[in-house]
């Protein structure tokens, strides 16, 4: 991984775009959103096909070992289609608690079914992930502590501001791993959660632009197109900037989570490139440097997403705010990310305590 | 909020408190874009109008106390902090009857006020058009002459409470000669009429809010034209005014909803974060402002675009309130369905009445003075 | 008082605004900036003439017994003309505190002398006033703690990022007064200066907002002035609404310190106009009320000021960056009115504790 | 900030470093804009270029090491960490050479180059004309055709380094006839010549870092024109680019800023105000992502409208940086000079190389392609 995607990763990306082009997300949404589950599960078993599900699950469990740089190039698209389901929890987070915890026998019973795209998983975390989202539509639903994996047996459920999401309450039961061991795979899950949510609202934020530039470019008023008026134009050119400085963050988290020596299940293969490591700042710590990094992007990704969404709303007018248009699927995914995975403010005060000062 | 008042005020303000502790639902009722709904809003506004407090402000003779506006302020305040039921005649009591205050005919007034005052007629607005949002004087749906008054065709759009209402007012193209703001005049029609269709249109927030309508060939009698033919422009300016400004979102709506969300921070708030503090305060002390800027209006009226100054203020300062609560609640904030449901309606805040890029334009150019946009059809 | 100006005192701004028209202020300040304080106090003595410097010392005194709206007024036309010195020290805080601690031989050889211009006076008050602002140009500098008020020795002086300030540190000398009585006094005075400040604010601001709207009219770029580029006019509109919503705060902050029961010595005879009652928010603590209350306008007004402050520079470009404008002496006495008198974090504070919660 | 380097990138840094370390003045120079502060600052480049550090990136021949991109992102890093004096010759360094080896000749670049290496020329840049500050197009200042070279005429304004520097390039107007982007002319001229006066201008900030300069009838050979006589929109466009991207305002100067911000906080920040916490994060949070933006570019080479991207954001992160230390610091701030000095200068980032709203206006429709919007002078 550098901090610019390889071509491997460039052509990943296509692949991913085109196959969820080819998919109507929007009416896979509008049935998970009624408690279908069936035509989104299409789509993941597709996108494991592709090779997503995999990236996190290691080579000799039936996944691909892929480098958080990947998962961060699957996530953006996904989110850049606003995709509905358990995505970070299923693609990210619980494929690496379960390489790390536990035993072959769980990890032989789970690993290969996810990489497949067989088995849908999710997870509750307090205090950032206080319910397991989508657990009706998951085969498997966990729940971190803080130095513990438990399995979690599903509670009652609460809709979302997002209608295409579903969270549950959830209860802790049998014990998988626990321990001090456990608390740093656990931190180390979370942030390849943290990593993928990110990515999916800078893929999310990338989507409301696009949306905002082609319709500015054709919605005429007052005898022109409104991306002639300067006050669409720079609201807009505001958004690309912030997308602009986001995305090199992430690259960098995902880098810096490559060197977090956690990771040795899974990418350790991909850590020796020589120009990666010329842009880490490091401080010796990798496992604070990874969190530092990680809230970074978050912090970075959901401010640019939510810009985005404002602007892309305002620009819109009326048409936007109607269920039909759209776009709406992707101001509450922005909405609801920005405050999963760890709020704002959660990932700023990590930031402050690397830097020294909590 | 106490307010210390002279006795006429407070007299009126303890009456209104008073019967609002007494009347309001204690659970709230269905929403009013439903037909349970809006029939039980419909049932409310008669319970509000039989105790005259549906239209304070107005004369006697049509329902109301001929109130100074002093009291329409504090009406709003507690209206607001009692959490009462959404006003389903709001288009009805705050845009189209100052409209008819200032434009309409006696004969007018007396055949329509009464009944919208009891919500006998519940009125929705016809303004926009799909190809006329920002830019209102692109409007296509006509009027066209015939005996006795006047046949409507074309299709209006993010027409409010049109799915729920009896009739509505809009802009029609009087004169197909005419460019733009000229040749329009103001209409009042009934949504039952033979040739109207109405289609609800769902909104973000899972309200159907809005409404297409479609009209073809739709006869209106001359008695249901306000003001002159052809001087619809100015008529609409004038009701845009209204919903820029207090009329339909008043200070007490914003002073209530800083209200909450300081008591939500309170119980819920993480109490060492005090860049979330700052900003319960920003919202509080934005209420404050728009209600301190309310009552100095009392004393020193404002100027003709002040309503796009003040559209400006509410509009950002429900998204900042919104938001800031969501922010309050953390990972728990999406499941909240007031909260979230009252930020997604926020956020619809600078599109409707008016988007704000029109608001600042307005501000610009005719309160600062700066010159006009080089501009083929600013509607100003 | 109401919350708009009484048409006699719309009259005393107009007379203000002439006679500081007619003054070069900008020369004044210059050399006020070069340690030579006399021109800007023989400014200051026509001030007096005007009224300004009696409205907080009582009509016993040798001053006016003025309402603390009769200090915004005045107070927001010295800030609309940048008019340097210790004026919030000078015009409402020591008046405030020496008519109510010490004794009348005190108060006898200050007030009728601070009223009349003659005698200029400044005041440290940490933390809100760390140093005693323009020392070397006063005849009388204090020093208030919570809970006492003293005299103070001039100590090392100070430059300002606003060349025509200067700050220096003093160390508390003579008690004037102390104790629990005190500490209410104290309150009420420097809440006084904090009232003073936030008009100067709003004047500044409103100066600035017109500036701009000025150079825009005029200045042309790419074929036409520059007031009707979009990104010109939005930005203005939107100092103009933030300008225009800080000041009812402002007025509604005056009227809750003409409630504040510590205010009998100087304005008791206003308090009771029936229409001002209407509009004020009691908690049933009128200290509380009014120290909420001013500290709202304070945030509100340093808000809007340096947003006016921030769009003036940046409409006038590099012109507006030159000492020979003289925009600057508006930009920098904004940034540093808004630290002084309690910065905007610590006036949020107060009105935070005033809903409930610190 | 510690970089995990391969060998040579890393030998360079220790390079770098040590020399630093060793020759950086304990006390800060007099500023650059005095007589004294313009000497001492020349011998500190030629101290630099002594030690082949004045422009690692430039051939060996004119003084460089031919060094690779990622050794100037290095270099500029550990220059801005150490608080070296700022750089009197950046106008020559950071603009024209970079024109000079797009534009130039061989023959310019083996004269000019060499000496702008070691400051024994210091180069001032002039663009800006009293009417012609973002619209640069309006130029009036003309380049008259004489005997083997050309005679300049006109006023100048807003030349950074002009009143301590020794020759200036600029854009002057060779066909009166050809309308606004065209009939300009780049051209390289010296300060000392007869005809030309320089006036400083002094800054808020303090500074004279501006000044004017008045042309009557200056004589420039044709040997310093460049790029072709009415190519010269074209050549500025070039120089524009640097000036609004990393080669001026390199990540280093915002990582060093941030950590300097960052050390303030944790030594004279409330501890409780998280509020300041947050915007302190936010500052760290920018400088990275600009030195994250730089790392990449190195491996994906940024698009031609990339500067603007660029310079919006260091403009805008600039500030905050710098009111965020202001807020540290509360009552306190305004008597430290150095907070409230770069805050000062980091006021003017919005304004120089080509305002923000022209920024904007370039991402947007170059960047974004949105429309055009109708402007009959637009110099894009």
């Amino acid at each position: 991984m550098r901090l610019v995607p390889s071509p491997e990763q460039d052509g990943f990306a296509a692949v991913l775009h085109r196959l969820l082009s080819d998919v109507d997300v929007g009416a896979t949404a509008d049935r998970w959103a009624l408690g279908d589950a069936a035509p989104g599960r299409a789509v993941w078993s597709r996108l494991a096909e592709a090779g997503v599900c995999g990236l996190a699950v290691p080579a000799c469990w039936g996944g691909l070992g892929g480098a958080p740089s990947d998962l961060v190039l699957a996530a953006e698209e996904l989110g850049h289609h606003a995709l509905p389901g358990p995505v970070a929890e299923s693609v990210a987070a619980v494929p690496t608690l379960l390489t790390a915890v536990g035993d072959d026998r769980l990890r032989s019973t789970w690993l290969p079914e996810l990489a497949a795209g067989r088995t849908v998983a999710t997870l509750a975390a307090p205090p950032w992930l206080p319910y397991a989202t989508d657990a009706h539509a998951a085969d498997l639903v966990l729940f971190a502590g803080r130095d513990a994996v438990r399995l979690a047996r599903v509670g009652p459920a609460h809709t979302s501001m997002d209608p295409a999401r579903r969270l549950f309450e959830v209860f802790p039961g049998d014990t998988l791993a626990a321990g001090a061991d456990t608390a740093a795979v656990v931190a180390r899950a979370l942030d390849m959660g943290v990593l993928v949510c990110a990515a999916q609202l800078l893929g999310a934020g990338r989507a409301l632009l696009e949306t905002a530039v082609a319709y500015a470019q054709t919605r005429h008023q007052f005898g022109r197109a409104i991306g002639q008026f300067q006050a669409v134009q720079h609201r807009l050119a505001d958004v690309a900037v912030a997308l602009e400085f986001a995305r090199p963050l992430l690259y960098a988290a995902a880098v810096a989570l490559t060197r977090d020596p956690h990771d040795a299940n899974t990418v350790a293969s991909t850590g020796n490139d020589p120009h990666e490591a010329n842009v880490v700042a490091s401080t010796g710590d990798d496992r604070q440097d990874a969190a530092r990094d990680v809230s970074a992007a978050k912090v970075a990704c959901a401010d640019a997403a939510n810009r985005a969404a404002r602007a892309a709303l305002q620009v819109h007018g009326a048409i936007g705010y109607t269920r039909e248009h759209g776009l709406g699927r992707w101001l509450t995914r922005v909405r609801v990310l920005t405050l999963a995975w760890g709020t704002p403010t959660e990932h700023r005060a990590r930031v402050a305590a690397a830097l020294g000062r909590r | 909020m106490n307010l210390d008042l002279d006795p006429s005020a407070r007299s009126f303000r303890d009456e209104v408190r008073a019967w609002l502790a007494d009347n309001v639902p204690a659970t709230p009722l269905p929403s009013v874009h439903t037909p349970a709904g809006a029939t039980a809003h419909r049932a409310w506004e008669r319970r509000l109008a039989d105790a005259r407090l549906a239209v304070v402000s107005w004369p006697e003779r049509y329902g109301g106390r001929t109130a100074p506006p002093l009291h329409t302020l504090l009406f709003e305040e507690e209206y607001h902090a009692a959490a009462a039921p959404a006003r389903i005649g709001q288009n009805g009591l705050f845009l189209l009857a100052p409209t008819l205050f200032t434009h309409g005919t006696p004969e007018q007034r007396d055949r329509i006020l009464p009944r919208m005052a009891r919500a006998d007629d519940v009125w929705a607005q016809a303004w926009s058009e799909p190809d006329a949002g920002s830019d209102l004087a692109a409007i296509r749906s006509v009027a066209r002459r015939t005996d006795g008054g006047w046949l409507l065709s074309g299709q209006k759009t993010w027409s409010s409470r049109a799915a729920v209402a009896d009739r509505a007012f809009g802009l029609f193209r009087t004169d197909p000669q005419a460019r733009r703001h000229r040749g329009l005049t103001c209409v009042m029609f009934d949504l039952r009429a033979p040739g109207v269709s109405v289609r609800g249109i769902q909104q973000l927030d899972g309200e159907p809010g809005f409404a297409e309508i479609f009209l073809d060939d739709v006869f209106v009698p001359d008695a249901d034209v306000i003001g002159a033919p052809g001087d619809g422009w100015r008529v609409a300016m004038n009701t845009a005014g209204h919903e820029r400004g207090l009329t339909l979102r008043s200070p007490g709506r914003f002073v209530a909803a800083a209200a909450r969300l300081v008591a939500l921070w309170r119980e819920a708030g993480d109490p060492g974060d005090t860049g979330l503090r700052d900003r319960v305060v920003d919202a509080w002390i934005g209420a404050q402002a728009y209600r301190m800027h309310a009552f100095a209006a009392l004393d020193a009226p404002p100027g003709p675009f002040a309503a796009s100054v003040t559209k400006l203020f509410w509009s950002e300062l429900d998204i900042a309130l919104h938001s800031t609560a969501l922010d309050v609640l953390g990972a728990h904030a999406e499941t909240d369905a007031g909260w979230t449901g009252g930020y997604l309606f926020a956020l619809a805040g600078p599109i409707y009445a008016g988007t704000n890029e029109i608001q600042r334009s307005i501000v610009a150019e005719r309160v600062l003075g700066l010159p006009r946009e080089p501009n083929p059809g600013a509607p100003r």
